[in-house]
This record gives C-alpha cells, sequence and structure tokens, in this order.
C-alpha cells in the first residue's frame, strides 16, 4: 500500500460520510458542511491517483483542477450560506421546504 | 537526522489528535476555539519540520499561511460567533 | 557536530512545550488557565523549534522567513490571547478558583 | 528504511484523524463544534496535500479551506437565531440503511481504485514537454494560465455570479454593521489588523510574482488578499461609499475583462483565443495573474461581507428592508 493509495481511500471513505450527511440531516449548514467535505473527498482521490509515480514529477493537470475546484466550492459555499440566511429570515427555519416543521 | 524530525512531526500530529479531545468536549465555544488555535500553531511546526526533511521550501510559504489565517479565523470567531452570555 | 547536537536538543524540548501545551489544554479548568497553556506552546514550542531548524538552514533567506514566521505567530498569538480573554470576561465567564 | 516506515506512520495517523474529523463534524449535533471541526479538517487537508507533493493545493487549502470558509461558516451561524442551532438526531432506522448501502459504496469505489495500476503518469511528460512554450517554469500555473486557460476564465465568471447571486439575495448593507458591535473600539484588534494587513497584501504579490517557478499563483495570492479584507471587515472598518459604487465593481470584473481582452488580442495575430505566443507568454501570464488576484481578493471578501455594499446613490433606501421607499 503505497501513501497514494492510502490517501485515496481516505478520499473515497470522505465521500460517504459527506453524502450520508448530505442525505441525513435536515439543517442546511449541515449539508452545506457535508457537500464541502464530501468535496474534499473527491478532490483528495484525484490528487492521489495523481500522484502514483514514484519518485517523478506528480501530474499537474489534477492539481490544477483540484486548486480550481477549491474556488468554486468556497464561492459556491458563500452563495448556499447567503440562500440559507435568506430562507431562515423567511421562515424562520433553515431546513428545505419538506423538512420545514408544521 | 531527517528520522528524528519526522518522528517530532509524527509526535506532534498526535498531540493535536489528543488536542481534539478539547474541540468535542468544549465547555464553552471559546475552549473550542482555542483548541483549534493550538491545531493552527501544531501544523505550522509540522510543515516546517517536513520542509526540512523533505527539501521542499514551498511548505515554508504554506506554514506562513497559516500562521496568517489562524488571525483571521480566531477574530472572526471573537467579532461574530461568540455571542452567548454565560452564568459560570 | 556541536549544531546537530544543538538542533537535537532544541526539537526535543520544542516538543516538549507542545505536549505541555496540550496537556494544559486538556487538564486546565477554565478559559483563562487553558489561554496560559497554549501561548506556552505557541511561542515557547514553536520558537525553539524555529530555532533547531535555523541552525540547520541552508541559506539566510530561509533562516529570515522561519524568523518571520514566529515573529508572525508571536504577534498574532498575544493578540488573539487579549482578544479571547477580553470577550470570555464581557460573556460572564469568571475565572476559576480553588 | 526507518525513515519511510515513520513517514507511513505519519500518513496512516493523518488519514485517520480526517475521517474521524469527517464523521465527527457532521454527527455532532451543535453546529458551533461542527464548524470548528470542519475548520480543523481544513487544517489537516492542507497537511494531506503536503504529503502528496501537491504544494499548489496545499496553498489554496490553507488560506481557502481552513481559513475563508471558515470564516464564512463562523459570520453565517452567527446570524442565525440561536433556537435553530441544534437538531434531533435522525432515527436509528434510516441511519442504518443508509450506513449499509453507503458501506457498499465504499467498498466498490476501494476496489475500483485498488484496481488501478499502481503507476501512472497522467499527462505529466506532456505537461513538461511543453513547459518551455508555457511562459512559465512551475507546471501547475502552466496549466491553469496557458493549457487550460479556459477553466480559469471560466471560474472567474463562476466567482463573479457567485458574488452577483449573494448581492441580490442579500439586500444592501450600510455602513453600519449589522452585527451587535460594542460601542469602542477594541485597540488591540486595531493594531494587529493594522500591522497584518500590509503583511497579508505584500504576501499576496510574493505569491503572485513565485507562482511562475514555484508553488503560488492567482487564486492563492487572491484568497490571501481576500484574507486581508476579511480582517478589515471584522475590525469595523469599511469602505467609503463614493468607492463602493463604479469603483468597486471595475475591480470585481478586471480580472475577467483583462483576461478575454488578452486572449482575443492575440487573435489578431493568427492565434486561437487564449492562445499566447511564446515569446510573450511569460509577461502576460503575469499581467493577467496580477489582474485576476485583484478580482479574486476583492470578489471573496465582498462575499465574506454578504450583502452589496451601499453606494451613495442608495440613501434613498431603507436600510432595514433594502426596498425602495
Amino acid at each position: 500500500m503505497t501513501p497514494a493509495f492510502l490517501y485515496a481511500l481516505v478520499g473515497i471513505v470522505l465521500f460517504s460520510i459527506g453524502l450520508y450527511g448530505l442525505i441525513l440531516y435536515k439543517h442546511l449548514l449541515r449539508k452545506i458542511l457535508a457537500i464541502n467535505i464530501l468535496g474534499s473527498g473527491v478532490f483528495l482521490v484525484m490528487v492521489a491517483l495523481a500522484d502514483r509515480i514514484g519518485d517523478a514529477v506528480p501530474d499537474a493537470v489534477p492539481h490544477a483542477m483540484v486548486i480550481t475546484g477549491i474556488v468554486v466550492a468556497v464561492s459556491a459555499t458563500a452563495l448556499a450560506l447567503a440562500l440559507m440566511l435568506r430562507v431562515n429570515e423567511e421562515t424562520g427555519q433553515a431546513v428545505l421546504p419538506e423538512d420545514r416543521e408544521a | 537526522m531527517d528520522t528524528l524530525y519526522l518522528s517530532v512531526a509524527l509526535f506532534l500530529l498526535l498531540t493535536l489528535v489528543a488536542g481534539m479531545w478539547r474541540i468535542l468536549q468544549g465547555p464553552t465555544p471559546a475552549d473550542r476555539m482555542l483548541a483549534a488555535q493550538l491545531f493552527g500553531t501544531t501544523a505550522v511546526a509540522c510543515l516546517l519540520l517536513l520542509a526540512q526533511v523533505l527539501q521542499q521550501s514551498a511548505l515554508r510559504d504554506v506554514a506562513l499561511v497559516f500562521a496568517l489565517l489562524a488571525v483571521v479565523t480566531a477574530v472572526a470567531f471573537v467579532k461574530r460567533a461568540w455571542t452567548e452570555k454565560h452564568d459560570t | 557536530m556541536i549544531l546537530d547536537i544543538l538542533t537535537v536538543i532544541l526539537l526535543l524540548v520544542g516538543a516538549l512545550f507542545f505536549l505541555a501545551g496540550t496537556l494544559g489544554l486538556l487538564r486546565f479548568p477554565d478559559v483563562y488557565t487553558r489561554l496560559h497553556a497554549l501561548t506556552k506552546a505557541d511561542n515557547v514550542g514553536l520558537g525553539l523549534i524555529v530555532i533547531a531548524l535555523m541552525l540547520q538552514a541552508d541559506s539566510w533567506f530561509v533562516v529570515g522567513k522561519l524568523l518571520f514566521i514566529w515573529i508572525l505567530i508571536l504577534l498574532a498569538g498575544s493578540g488573539v490571547a487579549h482578544l479571547v480573554a477580553n470577550t470570555a470576561q464581557k460573556r460572564g465567564i469568571k475565572p476559576w478558583k480553588k | 528504511m526507518e525513515e519511510i516506515n515513520v513517514l507511513l506512520l505519519f500518513d496512516v495517523v493523518l488519514g485517520l484523524t480526517l475521517v474521524w474529523l469527517a464523521w465527527q463534524t457532521l454527527s455532532s449535533l451543535d453546529l458551533f463544534r461542527a464548524i470548528v471541526l470542519f475548520i480543523a479538517f481544513g487544517l489537516l487537508m492542507a497537511l494531506a496535500w503536503v504529503r502528496l507533493d501537491a504544494p499548489d493545493v496545499a496553498l489554496a487549502e490553507a488560506t481557502i479551506g481552513a481559513g475563508l470558509t471558515g470564516a464564512l461558516l463562523l459570520s453565517a451561524l452567527a446570524q442565525l437565531s440561536a433556537s435553530q442551532k441544534n437538531e434531533t438526531k435522525p432515527s436509528l432506522f434510516i441511519r442504518l440503511t443508509l450506513g449499509v448501502l453507503l458501506f457498499f459504496l465504499v467498498i466498490a469505489l476501494a476496489y475500483t481504485v485498488l484496481s488501478l495500476p499502481t503507476k501512472a503518469v497522467g499527462l505529466s511528460v506532456e505537461v513538461a514537454k511543453n513547459i518551455e512554450l508555457s511562459g512559465v517554469s512551475n507546471p501547475v500555473t502552466a496549466v491553469l494560465l496557458n493549457y487550460r486557460s479556459y477553466d480559469t476564465l471560466l471560474e472567474l465568471g463562476v466567482l463573479l455570479l457567485a458574488l452577483l447571486g449573494v448581492w441580490s439575495l442579500g439586500g444592501v448593507s450600510t455602513n453600519k454593521s449589522s452585527f451587535p458591535k460594542s460601542s469602542f473600539v477594541n485597540p488591540v484588534l486595531d493594531l494587529v489588523t493594522r500591522l497584518l494587513v500590509p503583511i497579508f497584501i505584500l504576501f499576496s504579490g510574493y505569491l503572485l510574482w513565485v507562482g511562475a517557478f514555484a508553488p503560488g499563483g492567482a487564486f492563492q495570492a487572491g484568497a490571501v488578499l481576500a484574507a486581508a479584507g476579511v480582517l478589515v471587515f471584522l475590525s469595523d472598518w469599511y469602505l467609503p461609499s463614493k468607492y463602493s459604487g463604479f469603483a468597486l465593481r471595475l475591480v470585481l470584473v478586471i480580472g475577467l475583462v483583462w483576461f478575454v481582452s488578452m486572449g482575443f488580442s492575440f487573435v489578431l495575430l493568427d492565434n486561437a483565443f487564449l492562445e499566447y505566443p511564446p515569446e510573450f507568454a511569460g509577461g502576460l501570464i503575469l499581467l493577467i495573474e496580477a489582474a485576476a488576484t485583484l478580482s479574486i481578493g476583492i470578489s471573496l471578501a465582498a462575499l465574506f461581507l454578504g450583502r452589496e455594499p451601499a453606494t451613495k446613490s442608495d440613501s434613498n433606501i431603507d436600510i432595514d428592508t433594502g426596498v425602495n421607499k
């Protein structure tokens, strides 16, 4: 087991934990955290698989894509948080319509 | 020598894992945040050690970023998130 | 050789301060005392490790950067420590008494 | 040999801690605790990138993942009402069912990943072959600003769209903070901000410059610049309203506009869109990155503010509702 595969496995587990949280929890802030963790898992798999090179230089293309991904993730998080605050303002609860308590 | 650097880095990582207990336990938000602050400093030390072993000077830049950004999250906590009153 | 021995000693003592900081964080009774433990790791622990690494650095640029990181942590650590303690007091957290 | 073992142990501890942190983040009922755990998770992710020989990604994660996202989340949490901050646990049956299903997903994905060849060079040979023509020697910057510059261009667009979304949702902020504010300015915070903001800006410039030949570049530099902006907002310093109109909007779009116009200007000289002649590529990339850094930095800081800053012409708008009187 090389470090690359170890981290790829960690990435897969993170992805699943993120998915679990995203489906299971109602609060939107927790869903946002879950998406971020899920995304980190995906990034980790990508970069880990790019590191299967022994002593050569790692592949820069996945690195560049992950950097782009991190910046997109933070923009999306900011937008999602703004949406959450607006939902909270309108309904008094930070949850999706189907999860709303009567 | 490299083994020593790595062992110290591993040791620091382990103290960091131990410090996690304080984040989980609280009791006040400040306690959790303090533990996260200690994480930041420990990670800086780890990065500096790794920079020496792996001969990657870029890791010192990462450490510098950690040092700078730790302030931003701490101030965000104190100014925004820490609103509740405590009795004890 | 002497430099190497000095580096080893400084690294080990630095690691010890991190251990002390973590133990303090875990064992001390309130925010203020934990803050006190934390700053030991920040200031002295990191400081000793930085000095150890400076002794082994290849160039003056690296020495300068390491020193800069430490000074930043000192500045940030003291500022944040004040803010946390000050706010804790305002929020009504009373210091621990035996 | 011993060295490699210690390193492997480091990897195992780091990997397990990451998984454990992720689990604790999502399963803790107290949202503040979840956010602090998430910040710690971001810190450790940066260490993982370092171990995977991706220092460029580590820089981006350290600024954005551990820093800016944390500040954004904390600030958003503060605006939720107190009763909303906790939630009840879902029922055991649902948790178990989902857990079992996801366990099979993990097994399937792990099997797929482990059956991949243990050695693969990917595109690194292609990247290395043309690096001479790209104008920079850091392969990641070459990919971001030359080989795949469409990605970067569109990403600037995404950032701008996100900001437009936040502005249209949040209403107009006034120069007064919407957060409970103490009547006196903390002198220590003021001093720390005064000392640190120039350092942030200087370091941002350093990352921009160093990105051509070492880890760094526009995104990391922009994120560090944004962190300076966040610190400024947190210290209750505000942009005078005379700058928050046209001047602010100009800075927000300059990265995108400059990128597109540079891309098109060489179309006239028989190049494809976004294709630069090798002899100018180095300088052009630095110019584009400089504009992009500025736009990324200010956009991210504006995202943290969460509302459109009030301009002079907004003075007839009701500050509480954001609706025209």
